[in-house]
Protein backbone atom coordinates (compact mmCIF):
# COMPACT_ATOMS: atom_id res chain seq x y z
CA UNK A 1 0.00 0.00 0.00
CA UNK A 2 0.36 3.31 -0.28
CA UNK A 3 0.85 5.58 2.51
CA UNK A 4 0.58 9.55 2.33
CA UNK A 5 1.64 12.19 5.26
CA UNK A 6 0.64 15.84 4.65
CA UNK A 7 1.25 19.11 6.90
CA UNK A 8 2.56 18.26 10.31
CA UNK A 9 2.41 14.84 10.28
CA UNK A 10 5.07 14.92 7.01
CA UNK A 11 7.51 16.85 9.16
CA UNK A 12 7.29 15.20 12.42
CA UNK A 13 7.11 11.14 10.95
CA UNK A 14 9.98 12.90 8.63
CA UNK A 15 8.95 11.77 5.26
CA UNK A 16 6.09 12.77 2.60
CA UNK A 17 4.94 8.94 1.62
CA UNK A 18 6.45 5.37 2.01
CA UNK A 19 5.39 2.28 0.02
CA UNK A 20 4.88 -0.70 2.42
CA UNK A 21 2.63 -4.26 2.53
CA UNK A 22 -0.37 -3.75 4.66
CA UNK A 23 1.11 -6.25 7.79
CA UNK A 24 -1.51 -8.93 8.30
CA UNK A 25 -4.41 -8.37 10.51
CA UNK A 26 -4.86 -4.53 9.89
CA UNK A 27 -7.90 -4.20 8.35
CA UNK A 28 -8.52 -0.48 9.27
CA UNK A 29 -7.14 2.92 9.26
CA UNK A 30 -7.45 2.98 13.20
CA UNK A 31 -5.62 -0.23 13.37
CA UNK A 32 -3.17 0.98 10.98
CA UNK A 33 -2.56 3.99 12.92
CA UNK A 34 -2.06 1.92 15.76
CA UNK A 35 0.76 -0.15 14.19
CA UNK A 36 2.68 2.69 12.61
CA UNK A 37 3.07 4.65 16.04
CA UNK A 38 5.09 1.78 16.86
CA UNK A 39 7.45 1.92 14.27
CA UNK A 40 9.25 5.09 15.98
CA UNK A 41 9.18 8.09 18.24
CA UNK A 42 8.74 10.59 15.07
CA UNK A 43 5.44 8.44 14.33
CA UNK A 44 4.60 7.90 18.05
CA UNK A 45 4.64 11.63 18.39
CA UNK A 46 3.01 12.66 15.09
CA UNK A 47 -0.15 10.16 15.86
CA UNK A 48 -0.33 9.82 19.34
CA UNK A 49 -4.02 11.73 19.32
CA UNK A 50 -6.03 10.56 16.42
CA UNK A 51 -8.61 13.35 17.20
CA UNK A 52 -6.22 15.56 15.70
CA UNK A 53 -6.27 13.57 12.36
CA UNK A 54 -7.92 12.93 9.34
CA UNK A 55 -7.48 9.85 6.72
CA UNK A 56 -8.68 9.45 3.19
CA UNK A 57 -8.38 5.88 1.73
CA UNK A 58 -8.19 6.31 -2.58
CA UNK A 59 -8.14 10.19 -2.28
CA UNK A 60 -11.86 9.81 -0.56
CA UNK A 61 -12.49 11.02 2.99
CA UNK A 62 -13.25 7.79 4.94
CA UNK A 63 -13.71 6.96 8.62
CA UNK A 64 -11.48 5.15 11.23
CA UNK A 65 -13.33 1.90 10.76
CA UNK A 66 -13.28 1.81 6.74
CA UNK A 67 -12.46 -1.43 5.25
CA UNK A 68 -8.54 -1.16 4.27
CA UNK A 69 -7.89 -3.52 1.52
CA UNK A 70 -4.11 -3.89 -0.19
CA UNK A 71 -2.80 -1.69 -2.73
CA UNK A 72 -5.04 1.16 -1.06
CA UNK A 73 -3.35 4.40 -1.16
CA UNK A 74 -3.45 6.01 2.63
CA UNK A 75 -3.64 9.79 3.73
CA UNK A 76 -3.17 10.87 7.02
CA UNK A 77 -3.72 14.25 7.37
CA UNK A 78 -4.59 16.93 10.35
CA UNK A 79 -8.36 18.89 9.81
CA UNK A 80 -7.90 20.79 6.23
CA UNK A 81 -7.40 24.61 6.21
CA UNK A 82 -7.65 25.76 2.65
CA UNK A 83 -9.80 28.19 0.89
CA UNK B 1 -14.84 23.81 -13.95
CA UNK B 2 -11.89 23.22 -11.51
CA UNK B 3 -8.55 24.32 -12.00
CA UNK B 4 -5.54 23.49 -9.38
CA UNK B 5 -2.58 25.46 -9.90
CA UNK B 6 0.69 27.69 -8.65
CA UNK B 7 0.10 30.16 -11.09
CA UNK B 8 -2.45 33.12 -10.20
CA UNK B 9 -5.66 33.83 -12.14
CA UNK B 10 -7.26 37.15 -13.38
CA UNK B 11 -10.71 37.77 -11.66
CA UNK B 12 -11.93 39.63 -14.68
CA UNK B 13 -11.10 37.18 -17.44
CA UNK B 14 -11.91 34.10 -15.82
CA UNK B 15 -15.69 35.44 -15.10
CA UNK B 16 -16.07 36.44 -19.07
CA UNK B 17 -14.37 33.57 -20.36
CA UNK B 18 -17.24 31.45 -18.32
CA UNK B 19 -20.76 33.15 -18.32
CA UNK B 20 -19.60 35.13 -22.45
CA UNK B 21 -22.73 34.74 -24.71
CA UNK B 22 -24.94 32.78 -21.71
CA UNK B 23 -28.08 35.51 -22.03
CA UNK B 24 -30.08 33.58 -19.75
CA UNK B 25 -27.18 34.47 -16.62
CA UNK B 26 -28.89 37.47 -14.45
CA UNK B 27 -26.61 37.18 -11.43
CA UNK B 28 -23.17 36.17 -11.36
CA UNK B 29 -21.21 35.79 -7.76
CA UNK B 30 -17.39 35.97 -7.20
CA UNK B 31 -15.62 34.91 -4.16
CA UNK B 32 -11.60 35.71 -3.96
CA UNK B 33 -10.13 34.53 -1.11
CA UNK B 34 -6.55 36.34 -0.31
CA UNK B 35 -3.60 36.16 1.94
CA UNK B 36 -4.45 38.52 4.69
CA UNK B 37 -1.58 39.63 7.02
CA UNK B 38 -3.59 40.38 10.67
CA UNK B 39 -0.50 42.54 11.80
CA UNK B 40 0.76 42.93 15.31
CA UNK B 41 1.21 39.87 17.31
CA UNK B 42 -0.21 37.81 14.35
CA UNK B 43 1.75 39.08 11.54
CA UNK B 44 2.90 36.94 8.70
CA UNK B 45 5.33 37.51 6.15
CA UNK B 46 4.21 34.82 3.80
CA UNK B 47 1.78 31.68 3.47
CA UNK B 48 2.49 28.21 1.83
CA UNK B 49 -0.56 25.95 0.34
CA UNK B 50 0.32 22.45 0.52
CA UNK B 51 -2.09 19.96 -1.05
CA UNK B 52 -2.95 16.26 -1.90
CA UNK B 53 -2.15 16.68 -5.47
CA UNK B 54 -4.86 14.36 -7.13
CA UNK B 55 -7.85 13.94 -4.57
CA UNK B 56 -7.59 18.15 -4.56
CA UNK B 57 -9.18 17.86 -8.06
CA UNK B 58 -11.49 14.80 -7.11
CA UNK B 59 -12.81 16.38 -4.63
CA UNK B 60 -13.28 19.92 -6.33
CA UNK B 61 -15.01 18.45 -9.02
CA UNK B 62 -17.26 16.46 -6.97
CA UNK B 63 -18.00 19.30 -4.79
CA UNK B 64 -18.87 21.64 -7.88
CA UNK B 65 -21.15 18.60 -9.17
CA UNK B 66 -22.88 19.06 -5.72
CA UNK B 67 -23.74 22.66 -5.85
CA UNK B 68 -24.77 22.48 -9.57
CA UNK B 69 -27.32 19.59 -8.39
CA UNK B 70 -28.46 21.87 -5.49
CA UNK B 71 -29.07 25.11 -7.05
CA UNK B 72 -29.73 25.67 -10.87
CA UNK B 73 -26.45 27.60 -12.01
CA UNK B 74 -25.72 28.25 -15.73
CA UNK B 75 -22.32 27.80 -14.95
CA UNK B 76 -19.44 27.65 -12.44
CA UNK B 77 -15.73 27.80 -11.91
CA UNK B 78 -13.20 27.03 -8.77
CA UNK B 79 -9.56 27.97 -9.15
CA UNK B 80 -7.42 26.97 -5.90
CA UNK B 81 -3.73 27.79 -5.97
CA UNK B 82 -1.10 26.43 -4.06
CA UNK B 83 2.84 27.14 -3.11
CA UNK B 84 3.84 30.10 -1.50
CA UNK B 85 1.82 33.73 -1.83
CA UNK B 86 2.34 36.57 -0.21
CA UNK B 87 0.08 38.73 1.83
CA UNK B 88 -2.82 40.21 -0.61
CA UNK B 89 -2.26 37.59 -3.29
CA UNK B 90 -5.14 35.78 -4.66
CA UNK B 91 -5.49 32.36 -3.26
CA UNK B 92 -8.99 30.98 -4.28
CA UNK B 93 -11.74 31.81 -7.13
CA UNK B 94 -15.32 30.85 -6.93
CA UNK B 95 -18.00 32.06 -9.52
CA UNK B 96 -21.26 31.07 -9.52
CA UNK B 97 -23.56 31.86 -12.17
CA UNK B 98 -27.24 31.52 -12.34
CA UNK B 99 -30.74 33.24 -13.87
CA UNK B 100 -31.23 34.59 -10.41
CA UNK B 101 -28.96 36.32 -7.33
CA UNK B 102 -30.05 33.69 -4.75
CA UNK B 103 -29.17 30.83 -5.86
CA UNK B 104 -25.68 32.02 -7.15
CA UNK B 105 -25.67 33.57 -3.84
CA UNK B 106 -26.45 30.53 -2.24
CA UNK B 107 -24.08 27.98 -4.24
CA UNK B 108 -21.08 30.20 -3.92
CA UNK B 109 -21.19 30.23 0.03
CA UNK B 110 -22.28 26.46 0.00
CA UNK B 111 -18.70 26.03 -1.79
CA UNK B 112 -16.58 28.47 0.00
CA UNK B 113 -17.25 27.18 3.48
CA UNK B 114 -16.57 23.64 1.85
CA UNK B 115 -13.19 24.60 0.64
CA UNK B 116 -12.76 25.73 4.35
CA UNK B 117 -14.01 22.34 5.81
CA UNK B 118 -12.91 19.31 3.29
CA UNK B 119 -10.49 20.54 0.34
CA UNK B 120 -7.33 19.06 1.37
CA UNK B 121 -5.18 22.04 1.18
CA UNK B 122 -2.75 23.27 4.67
CA UNK B 123 -1.63 26.47 5.07
CA UNK B 124 2.09 27.37 6.48
CA UNK B 125 2.73 30.46 7.87
CA UNK B 126 5.94 32.43 8.04
CA UNK B 127 5.68 34.27 11.35
CA UNK B 128 8.69 36.49 12.99
CA UNK B 129 8.31 33.66 15.38
CA UNK B 130 9.30 31.33 12.97
CA UNK B 131 6.84 28.84 10.20
CA UNK B 132 3.77 27.39 11.79
CA UNK B 133 0.54 25.07 10.55
CA UNK B 134 -2.27 26.89 10.83
CA UNK B 135 -4.92 24.96 12.44
CA UNK B 136 -8.94 24.53 11.82
CA UNK B 137 -11.09 26.95 12.83
CA UNK B 138 -14.63 25.94 14.56
CA UNK B 139 -15.73 28.97 12.85
CA UNK B 140 -15.81 27.10 9.38
CA UNK B 141 -16.77 23.89 10.84
CA UNK B 142 -19.86 25.55 11.90
CA UNK B 143 -20.33 27.58 8.81
CA UNK B 144 -20.17 24.32 6.54
CA UNK B 145 -22.73 22.25 9.02
CA UNK B 146 -25.31 24.46 7.87
CA UNK B 147 -25.43 22.98 4.43
CA UNK B 148 -25.77 19.58 5.88
CA UNK B 149 -29.03 17.85 4.34
CA UNK B 150 -31.52 16.48 7.12
CA UNK C 1 -17.10 54.26 -3.79
CA UNK C 2 -20.34 54.29 -5.73
CA UNK C 3 -20.73 55.52 -9.22
CA UNK C 4 -23.49 55.77 -11.82
CA UNK C 5 -22.63 55.53 -15.40
CA UNK C 6 -23.79 54.71 -18.97
CA UNK C 7 -20.51 52.93 -19.77
CA UNK C 8 -19.96 49.47 -19.16
CA UNK C 9 -17.06 48.52 -16.34
CA UNK C 10 -14.36 46.37 -15.84
CA UNK C 11 -14.80 43.61 -13.23
CA UNK C 12 -10.94 42.61 -12.43
CA UNK C 13 -10.24 46.43 -12.66
CA UNK C 14 -12.39 47.42 -10.43
CA UNK C 15 -11.69 44.68 -7.87
CA UNK C 16 -8.24 45.09 -8.09
CA UNK C 17 -8.23 48.65 -8.00
CA UNK C 18 -10.49 48.57 -4.93
CA UNK C 19 -8.22 46.13 -2.36
CA UNK C 20 -4.86 46.62 -4.04
CA UNK C 21 -2.16 47.10 -1.73
CA UNK C 22 -4.77 46.39 1.34
CA UNK C 23 -3.46 43.20 3.32
CA UNK C 24 -6.01 43.21 5.99
CA UNK C 25 -8.41 41.69 3.46
CA UNK C 26 -9.31 38.13 3.33
CA UNK C 27 -12.35 37.85 1.68
CA UNK C 28 -13.37 39.77 -1.54
CA UNK C 29 -17.81 39.04 -2.50
CA UNK C 30 -18.17 40.00 -5.66
CA UNK C 31 -22.15 40.45 -7.74
CA UNK C 32 -22.14 41.06 -11.01
CA UNK C 33 -25.91 41.85 -12.23
CA UNK C 34 -26.51 41.26 -16.37
CA UNK C 35 -28.82 41.28 -18.51
CA UNK C 36 -30.80 38.27 -18.74
CA UNK C 37 -32.92 37.10 -21.79
CA UNK C 38 -35.57 34.06 -20.43
CA UNK C 39 -36.36 33.27 -24.21
CA UNK C 40 -39.43 31.91 -25.36
CA UNK C 41 -43.02 33.69 -24.50
CA UNK C 42 -40.82 36.08 -22.05
CA UNK C 43 -37.58 36.76 -24.80
CA UNK C 44 -36.39 40.29 -24.62
CA UNK C 45 -34.11 41.94 -27.17
CA UNK C 46 -32.96 44.76 -25.27
CA UNK C 47 -33.66 46.37 -22.08
CA UNK C 48 -33.39 50.47 -21.06
CA UNK C 49 -32.67 51.37 -17.63
CA UNK C 50 -33.66 54.99 -16.85
CA UNK C 51 -32.92 56.39 -13.21
CA UNK C 52 -33.56 59.60 -10.92
CA UNK C 53 -29.89 61.82 -11.80
CA UNK C 54 -29.27 62.73 -8.42
CA UNK C 55 -30.95 61.03 -5.99
CA UNK C 56 -29.56 57.57 -7.59
CA UNK C 57 -26.32 58.92 -6.07
CA UNK C 58 -27.79 60.23 -3.03
CA UNK C 59 -28.60 56.80 -2.42
CA UNK C 60 -26.19 54.79 -3.47
CA UNK C 61 -23.68 56.39 -0.93
CA UNK C 62 -26.27 56.44 1.49
CA UNK C 63 -26.92 52.42 1.34
CA UNK C 64 -22.83 51.99 1.05
CA UNK C 65 -22.47 53.74 4.48
CA UNK C 66 -25.29 51.70 5.88
CA UNK C 67 -23.81 48.65 4.99
CA UNK C 68 -20.15 50.06 6.06
CA UNK C 69 -21.90 50.50 9.50
CA UNK C 70 -23.71 46.90 9.40
CA UNK C 71 -20.51 44.72 8.81
CA UNK C 72 -16.65 45.78 9.38
CA UNK C 73 -15.80 45.99 5.63
CA UNK C 74 -12.25 47.04 4.62
CA UNK C 75 -13.56 48.37 0.88
CA UNK C 76 -16.77 48.33 -1.10
CA UNK C 77 -17.47 49.56 -4.63
CA UNK C 78 -21.30 49.99 -6.10
CA UNK C 79 -20.81 50.70 -9.77
CA UNK C 80 -24.71 50.78 -11.36
CA UNK C 81 -25.46 51.50 -15.36
CA UNK C 82 -28.09 53.67 -16.92
CA UNK C 83 -29.18 53.35 -20.69
CA UNK C 84 -30.02 50.84 -23.26
CA UNK C 85 -28.47 47.27 -22.97
CA UNK C 86 -28.47 43.90 -24.80
CA UNK C 87 -28.66 40.44 -23.31
CA UNK C 88 -25.99 39.30 -21.77
CA UNK C 89 -24.34 42.82 -20.61
CA UNK C 90 -23.40 43.91 -17.29
CA UNK C 91 -25.77 45.92 -15.23
CA UNK C 92 -24.85 46.41 -11.37
CA UNK C 93 -21.35 45.57 -10.03
CA UNK C 94 -21.03 45.35 -6.37
CA UNK C 95 -18.07 44.35 -4.29
CA UNK C 96 -17.18 44.11 -0.46
CA UNK C 97 -14.48 43.01 0.81
CA UNK C 98 -13.44 42.04 4.75
CA UNK C 99 -11.20 40.36 6.91
CA UNK C 100 -13.49 37.24 7.21
CA UNK C 101 -15.49 35.96 4.32
CA UNK C 102 -19.08 35.86 6.10
CA UNK C 103 -19.23 40.16 6.61
CA UNK C 104 -18.12 40.62 2.75
CA UNK C 105 -20.79 37.98 1.93
CA UNK C 106 -23.64 39.63 3.88
CA UNK C 107 -23.05 42.89 3.49
CA UNK C 108 -23.19 42.28 -0.59
CA UNK C 109 -26.90 40.61 -0.52
CA UNK C 110 -27.98 43.42 1.84
CA UNK C 111 -26.64 45.80 -0.57
CA UNK C 112 -27.96 43.78 -3.80
CA UNK C 113 -31.15 43.16 -1.98
CA UNK C 114 -31.32 47.20 -1.24
CA UNK C 115 -30.71 48.12 -4.46
CA UNK C 116 -33.60 45.75 -6.07
CA UNK C 117 -35.88 47.64 -4.17
CA UNK C 118 -35.06 51.05 -3.34
CA UNK C 119 -32.20 52.52 -5.64
CA UNK C 120 -34.15 54.51 -8.09
CA UNK C 121 -34.01 52.63 -11.29
CA UNK C 122 -37.07 51.67 -13.74
CA UNK C 123 -36.52 48.69 -16.36
CA UNK C 124 -38.45 49.20 -19.86
CA UNK C 125 -37.85 46.20 -21.89
CA UNK C 126 -37.92 45.58 -25.97
CA UNK C 127 -40.13 42.39 -26.36
CA UNK C 128 -41.32 41.49 -30.16
CA UNK C 129 -44.91 42.71 -28.61
CA UNK C 130 -43.57 45.76 -27.84
CA UNK C 131 -42.05 48.04 -25.17
CA UNK C 132 -43.08 47.75 -21.37
CA UNK C 133 -42.07 48.48 -18.07
CA UNK C 134 -40.62 45.54 -16.08
CA UNK C 135 -42.94 45.64 -12.83
CA UNK C 136 -41.88 45.15 -9.00
CA UNK C 137 -41.13 41.51 -7.88
CA UNK C 138 -42.53 40.77 -4.68
CA UNK C 139 -39.91 38.17 -3.88
CA UNK C 140 -37.33 41.02 -4.17
CA UNK C 141 -39.66 43.19 -1.62
CA UNK C 142 -39.13 40.19 0.73
CA UNK C 143 -35.64 39.19 0.17
CA UNK C 144 -34.95 43.35 1.60
CA UNK C 145 -37.19 42.75 4.22
CA UNK C 146 -35.13 40.22 6.48
CA UNK C 147 -32.68 42.93 6.83
CA UNK C 148 -35.14 45.31 8.58
CA UNK C 149 -33.59 46.23 12.17
CA UNK C 150 -35.99 44.88 14.72
CA UNK D 1 -41.61 73.07 -6.59
CA UNK D 2 -40.53 71.11 -9.38
CA UNK D 3 -42.52 67.85 -10.35
CA UNK D 4 -40.26 65.26 -11.83
CA UNK D 5 -41.83 62.05 -13.36
CA UNK D 6 -40.45 58.31 -14.30
CA UNK D 7 -40.97 55.01 -15.97
CA UNK D 8 -44.86 54.47 -17.72
CA UNK D 9 -46.04 58.33 -15.40
CA UNK D 10 -43.66 59.86 -17.73
CA UNK D 11 -45.17 58.39 -20.51
CA UNK D 12 -49.02 58.50 -19.55
CA UNK D 13 -48.50 61.95 -18.06
CA UNK D 14 -46.47 63.57 -21.43
CA UNK D 15 -43.61 64.94 -19.73
CA UNK D 16 -40.76 64.30 -17.95
CA UNK D 17 -40.85 67.48 -15.43
CA UNK D 18 -42.43 70.83 -15.00
CA UNK D 19 -41.68 73.40 -12.67
CA UNK D 20 -45.08 75.55 -10.75
CA UNK D 21 -46.18 77.05 -7.75
CA UNK D 22 -47.61 74.46 -5.18
CA UNK D 23 -51.49 75.16 -4.99
CA UNK D 24 -52.86 76.57 -1.77
CA UNK D 25 -54.05 74.33 0.79
CA UNK D 26 -51.76 71.38 -0.32
CA UNK D 27 -49.51 70.36 2.14
CA UNK D 28 -48.75 66.77 1.41
CA UNK D 29 -47.76 64.47 -1.58
CA UNK D 30 -51.69 63.17 -0.94
CA UNK D 31 -53.26 65.91 -1.66
CA UNK D 32 -50.53 67.34 -4.23
CA UNK D 33 -51.68 63.52 -6.63
CA UNK D 34 -55.72 64.28 -6.02
CA UNK D 35 -55.02 67.94 -7.19
CA UNK D 36 -52.69 66.74 -10.27
CA UNK D 37 -55.46 64.19 -11.11
CA UNK D 38 -57.69 67.47 -12.04
CA UNK D 39 -55.29 68.50 -14.53
CA UNK D 40 -56.20 66.55 -17.79
CA UNK D 41 -56.92 62.66 -18.59
CA UNK D 42 -53.36 62.30 -19.08
CA UNK D 43 -52.88 62.92 -14.96
CA UNK D 44 -55.88 60.56 -13.94
CA UNK D 45 -54.71 58.15 -15.87
CA UNK D 46 -51.67 58.03 -14.30
CA UNK D 47 -52.26 58.82 -11.11
CA UNK D 48 -55.93 57.17 -10.48
CA UNK D 49 -53.99 54.65 -8.15
CA UNK D 50 -51.58 55.47 -5.62
CA UNK D 51 -50.61 51.88 -4.17
CA UNK D 52 -48.76 52.07 -7.80
CA UNK D 53 -46.75 54.76 -6.80
CA UNK D 54 -43.81 56.17 -5.01
CA UNK D 55 -43.14 59.87 -4.00
CA UNK D 56 -39.59 61.12 -3.19
CA UNK D 57 -39.30 64.47 -1.72
CA UNK D 58 -35.67 66.61 -2.20
CA UNK D 59 -34.79 63.17 -3.17
CA UNK D 60 -35.78 61.12 -0.41
CA UNK D 61 -38.20 58.31 -0.08
CA UNK D 62 -41.03 59.83 1.69
CA UNK D 63 -44.53 58.93 2.58
CA UNK D 64 -47.91 60.51 1.55
CA UNK D 65 -48.73 62.54 4.57
CA UNK D 66 -44.81 64.04 4.10
CA UNK D 67 -44.94 68.22 4.93
CA UNK D 68 -44.61 69.75 1.62
CA UNK D 69 -42.33 73.10 1.35
CA UNK D 70 -42.34 75.33 -1.11
CA UNK D 71 -39.47 75.04 -3.31
CA UNK D 72 -39.74 71.37 -2.63
CA UNK D 73 -38.31 68.85 -5.29
CA UNK D 74 -41.00 66.11 -5.65
CA UNK D 75 -40.60 63.20 -7.97
CA UNK D 76 -43.34 60.58 -8.74
CA UNK D 77 -42.69 56.94 -10.02
CA UNK D 78 -43.43 53.69 -9.57
CA UNK D 79 -41.68 50.95 -7.69
CA UNK D 80 -38.22 50.75 -8.57
CA UNK D 81 -36.66 47.93 -10.58
CA UNK D 82 -33.21 48.44 -10.71
CA UNK D 83 -30.24 46.32 -10.09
Amino acid sequence: MRLLYFAWLKTKIGKTEETLDLPAGIATPAALVDWLKTRGPGFAEALKDRRTLRVAVNRRHVGWDFALKPGDEVALFPPVTGG
Amino acid sequence: MIRVQREDFDVGFEIENLTRGKTTIGGIVTFVGTVRDPGGANAIMAMTLEHYSGMTEDELTAIEAEANKRWPLDASLIVHRFGRLLPGERIVLVVTAAAHRTAAFAANEFLVDWLKTKAPFWKQEETPQGTRWVEARDSDEQAAKRWAKG
